[in-house]
């Protein structure tokens, strides 16, 4: 099974690193850029494991390791069933 | 079928095809073609270099190691030597700044930890186009944070290094990165594969499809649309190099193993062929044992790839237990992927087949050498004429202009994104002309430099060559250290080109005259072609590395004035030259000229002067006079004191203004004494025939140089020092 | 009185850390295993600066997860003296040991230099040779430096007395310029509730010689030894 | 509107990001991992630009500035139209 979690910064903290990406294109021209937020993308290949208990552990897994609570949300889809 | 056109691919002509066949005494198969074109390219065999590099001085009575081995090696004693070596990664990083830059730093450092000796320090040399276009600046940015990710994550410190901007380099920046060592004399290890059934390990990362041809493609020129069609580049692994490095100096300290070897570029065809050539051995591997990280990799591709941060290790045959026991703590896998047997050969199986069978000898030591074609440059006659140039009218504002110019403005931008005190041993002395490295539980202490104007070189290469040796060595002797050993990049164009070869061979003839006459040693280095894009070559960029040793580390002396009233002594004379200089260039936008020239014996004498001075304690501070000219080193020297301490200068020459203030005349140092120990310093030079001049005096908030009376320059230093200081960050501030 | 540095893979002040207290100090130190669960009786523990686990995920992340990290835990909660410094902070945030989180330093690049640090609280086990207010000069080296917390936290730390040093000018002053990563209020230093866990950014293992540039390092450790000479004696 | 680029390695570059994860999420038990892979997600917001225009500049932008092709690969979808 394949899965994707998405992981960034709440939007109450500042991402600086989006704000930089952002200037970059207004620099290159591009104004229609409004805002940028940068994030962390991860794939997980799964594998032995029920729909049911991958429904369970990746929550699990993005909230105690991939994503630090204090500043970031995460938010997850399943690309692939096996 | 091995034709023309796959010949062509690899990179050899059809006489060296043809060589192959009489040595190996049939066809090579595609795996066998592949092996023999990594190691005879250019980076590998250094075919078209080496008859050029015998002139260079190599012995001396304290090389433990001279070129040869991954790195070269200098007793310092106390059962103590340094091992370092310089390296080039000018391709990668300009294809990905980042990791191009990354995996140089990972190379040099595997290069140095492979020979027993834990690394201590990284210097890194950078070349880009000019600031004003984001192309060049991004990839300024890139190289940085590649150096500092790679190098502050496996904890090495990068102290110190050098940056040059010019129009050469926007389509080829270079990046060569310098790093040494420490080890017990005793406890060096080399690239041997020796004892018949000692087992071959395979260690560190797996294998993948990385960087294939990369050695090849750093020995080919690049064309237009190369930006999109080159191979892939490798992504360095710092947490995986720091694991490798922290286990193998496990391994070597419990002495298991015979022998080791890094797989940098050329990979698995590299250390397996010259641990075997080294040792007169045969090394028999199966390729189904090499940990893979991608599938259906093809013997062709698993013998060239160049995926970092791997090693290859001989073993002993009743060890291999307790070495894989080690790996394993660091979380590494060591495999064993084959042994050493008789028989000079590499033998290689895959699927049960012998893919490759070849005599290692060939492949290492035959490559046909070439003395290519040199001719003088069509450029040189009128390049080295200077036009009448203007005087400045205000020369304030020229100070100004050029203190910001990013050749010769502030670096902290760089330096300050390298982690440059970790491991604690890096003395603090910042922007000095020499880092220096205290050596724990010694008196002793290391200073360190890299050096190298290629417009000097460009329009003298002889002279540049010896001017690169020589700063590096008065960078040395103002902080009061010895040189006692040099590697060197030598960075060029396309070496089948006759004026690129001109440029080398007279490149190293200066180099070669200069180590002469300081004695020093060389101990290795690297050598750079095909430094071309779109036809258009890179000046040619030697950078000099020298290692100098300092006895007595409370006699380190910084170049920041101490104090108010010292009184200044200019060592050495001015002379009205002002070819090649930052000045012409920034100001009268010309890279013309003569360079300035240099007396090798003179500045040995000025350089043996500014030591016998500095450790009989006569000497406050010490600065050579370089780029920009008197009036930015002894800018500098205020910038680089703890209160920036103004100075008030009368110089009694006679001669253009522009030329006194800006001109880069060699073998000049600027000291700072006590009062009552200048009239000692200049007896002194009296005795010893050297030109010593007290030209002013510190204190103040101003920078003040006049000439027999006459107001030049008159400035606050708070004024020069912003222009100094926040020329680099402001070009790169998110506006 | 023991001292423990903690070595993770990746660590890479763990050696001069040792250094300082063994070579400079005179202190009994030895190090620890990330995979053990001993903590061989030690009476404080670091952890030291570096990049543990190369830092992949977030700074300090996955070697909060480590074996011995869960006995440092334990040991920490029953009154145990820890100190953090640099990754070792980071590591006690990602563990909970301490409140708040690390985002990159405002410029985006990686940061070493000198800094000053005003000293908060000198009312703790690694201050209390200093005097309130005392300005440190001490070295930073990080990418992820700049302190965070959401505003219902930050105010229960203050409440607390939690802060232990902010980043300051040479004379005690804070500014926007002097806070060089953006830290949330300049807190450099961090300590509990109950005060016997810091975390710092700054290496005073890196200003414990003159020689380097800075003895400033010294109060620290020496802090440290006075705290645990007392409570021995 | 709103758009979302995932930005990650090409397959065949090593991505240490991810094995150190993959590596801890071992450590912790999660036996069903079986492969990861790290990438960096951008969430943009333009404005004032047309759908057609912003089906050109996305992957103009991703290629030029965000992604070095030579090393990455990119995709990209429209999350919100304006
Ligand atoms: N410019 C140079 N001056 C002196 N020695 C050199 C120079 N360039 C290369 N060498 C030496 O030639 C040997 C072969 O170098 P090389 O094959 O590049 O080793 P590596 O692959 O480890 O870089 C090394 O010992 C190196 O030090
Ligand atoms: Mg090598």
């Amino acid at each position: 099974m394949k899965v994707r979690i998405l992981v960034s910064l709440k939007n109450s903290v500042l991402d600086p690193q989006g704000q930089a990406v952002k200037n970059a294109l207004l620099t290159l021209g591009y104004d229609s850029v409004k805002d940028v937020r940068q994030g962390k993308v991860f794939e997980l290949e799964l594998e032995g494991i029920s729909h049911d208990d991958a429904e369970r552990i990746i929550p699990e897994i993005s909230d105690k390791v991939l994503a630090n609570p204090i500043i970031e949300k995460f938010s997850w889809q399943i690309l692939e069933k096996d | 079928m091995i034709d023309r056109k796959i010949i062509e691919e690899h990179n050899l002509t059809l006489d060296e095809y043809e060589k192959i066949v009489e040595l190996i005494g049939r066809e090579p198969n595609i795996t066998e073609l592949g092996i023999f074109s990594l190691m005879w390219s250019e980076h590998c065999s250094y075919k078209s270099s080496i008859v050029h590099l015998r002139q260079l001085p190599v012995k001396g009575k304290n090389v433990i190691q001279g070129p040869g081995e991954n790195a070269g090696i200098i007793d310092i004693g106390d059962g103590l030597a340094v091992v370092f070596k310089i390296e080039s990664h000018n391709h990668p990083s300009f294809i990905e700044p980042y990791q191009g830059a990354a995996t140089g730093v990972g190379g040099i450092l595997r290069d140095i930890f492979t020979m027993g000796a834990r690394p201590i320090v990284l210097q890194d040399s950078l070349r880009f186009g000019p600031l004003s276009t984001s192309k060049n600046k991004s990839i300024m940015e890139g190289v940085v944070s590649g150096i500092s990710g790679y190098g502050n994550s496996i904890g090495i410190p990068t102290v110190g290094g050098d940056v040059y901007f010019n129009d050469c380099y926007s389509l080829n920046p270079l990046v060569n990165v310098f790093a040494l060592g420490i080890v017990e004399k005793e406890k060096i290890f080399y690239a041997k594969a020796e004892g018949t059934g000692n087992p071959v390990l395979y260690v560190g990362a797996k294998t993948g499809r990385d960087g294939i041809h990369g050695a090849t493609m750093a020995s080919a020129e690049f064309g237009e649309d190369s930006e999109h069609k080159r191979p892939n580049v490798q992504v360095g692994d710092p947490f995986m190099e720091k694991l490798l490095l922290e286990a193998c100096l496990e391994v070597m300290a419990n002495e298991l193993i015979v022998g080791i070897q890094d797989m940098g570029a050329a990979g698995l065809t590299c250390s397996t062929t010259e641990m075997a050539a080294k040792s007169g051995t045969s090394l028999d591997i199966n390729l189904d044992l090499v940990p893979q990280r991608e599938e259906g990799m093809t013997p062709y591709e698993m013998m060239l790839s160049e995926s970092q941060e791997r090693m290859l290790i001989v073993a002993k045959k009743d060890r291999v237990e307790e070495v894989k026991q080690i790996f394993s703590k660091w979380d590494l896998d060591a495999v064993v992927i084959g042994h050493v047997g008789e028989g000079g050969r590499l033998k290689v199986s895959f699927g049960g087949k012998t893919v490759v069978d070849l005599p290692v000898d060939a492949i290492v030591n035959l490559c046909p050498v070439y003395e290519r074609e040199s001719k003088v440059p069509s450029y040189l006659e009128s390049a080295k004429q200077l036009e009448p140039l203007p005087l400045p009218e205000d020369y304030n504002q020229t100070f100004f202009k050029l203190l910001s110019s990013p050749t010769l403005a502030e670096k902290e931008w760089v330096r300050r994104q390298y982690d440059h005190m970790v491991r604690v041993n890096t003395v603090f002395h910042p922007g000095a002309d020499a880092p220096v490295i205290r050596i724990k539980n010694t008196k002793k202490a290391l200073a360190l430099t890299l050096d190298g104007n290629s417009l000097y070189t460009y329009l003298d290469p002889k002279t540049g060559g010896k001017i690169a040796v020589a700063e590096a060595c008065r960078n040395l002797a103002c902080a009061g250290a010895r040189p006692v050993g040099v590697t060197n990049c030598l960075n060029f164009g396309n070496p089948e080109k006759p004026e690129i070869m001109w440029q080398f061979k007279e490149t190293i003839q200066g180099i070669a005259q200069a180590c002469r006459i300081f004695d020093i040693p060389v101990t290795g280095g690297n050598v750079s072609f095909y430094n071309d894009t779109e036809g258009v070559s890179i000046y040619p960029t030697p950078v000099l590395g020298v290692v100098g040793l300092v006895e007595d580390i409370s006699e380190v002396t910084g170049p920041g004035f101490k104090d108010e009233e010292e009184i200044l002594i200019l060592l050495g004379e001015n002379k009205e030259e002002l070819g090649a200089s930052e000045y012409v260039k920034t100001i009268h936008q010309k890279q013309k000229g003569i360079p300035p020239q240099i007396d090798l014996k003179q500045e040995k004498r000025i350089q043996e002067f500014c030591l016998e001075i500095i450790s009989s304690g006569l000497v406050e501070s010490a600065h050579d006079v370089s780029e920009g000219g008197l009036a930015c080193c002894l800018a500098e020297s205020s910038f680089l004191s703890s209160k920036n301490i103004g100075l008030k200068v009368d110089l009694q020459d006679e001669m253009r203004s522009d030329a006194l203030l800006f001109g880069e005349t060699q073998s000049r140092i600027v000291i700072t004494s006590k009062h009552q120990n200048h009239q000692k310093i200049l007896n002194l030079a009296k005795d010893r025939q050297i030109k010593a001049t007290a030209i002013g005096k510190t204190g103040g908030d101003r920078i003040i140089i006049d000439q027999n009376g006459q107001k030049l320059l008159d400035v606050p230093v708070d004024d020069a020092l912003k222009a100094w200081r926040e020329a680099i960050p402001d070009i790169f501030a998110i506006k | 009185m023991k001292f423990g540095v903690v070595i993770f893979p990746g660590s890479n002040c763990d050696y001069d850390t040792l250094y300082v207290l063994k070579d400079v100090l005179k202190q009994k130190t030895l190090f620890l295993w990330h995979k053990e669960h001993d903590l061989k009786n030690v009476d404080c523990v670091i952890l030291p600066g570096g990049f543990s686990y190369g830092d992949y995920l977030r700074s300090g992340s996955i070697a909060a997860f480590s074996p011995l990290m869960q006995e440092v835990k334990e040991f920490a909660l029953k009154g145990g003296l820890v100190l953090g410094i640099c990754n070792g902070f980071q590591v006690l945030l990602e563990l909970g040991l301490l409140p708040g989180a690390m985002l990159r330093n405002k410029n985006l690049k990686f940061l070493c230099q000198f800094v000053h640090l005003r000293v908060e609280n000198e009312a703790t086990p690694f201050t209390n040779k200093a005097k309130k207010s005392q300005v440190l000069r001490i070295p930073i080296a990080h990418y992820d430096g700049n302190f965070f917390s959401p505003p219902d936290k930050i105010h229960e730390i203050k409440k607390n007395n939690q802060v232990v040093f902010r980043y300051s000018d040479a004379k005690g002053q804070l500014s926007e310029d002097a806070n060089v990563n953006g830290s949330l209020e300049s807190i450099a230093g961090l300590r509990n509730k109950e005060g016997n866990v810091m975390g710092m950014m700054p290496h005073p293992e890196r200003a414990s010689e003159v020689l380097l540039g800075s003895e400033d390092g010294r109060i620290i450790f020496d802090s440290i030894i006075h705290w645990l000479g007392n409570r021995g004696g």
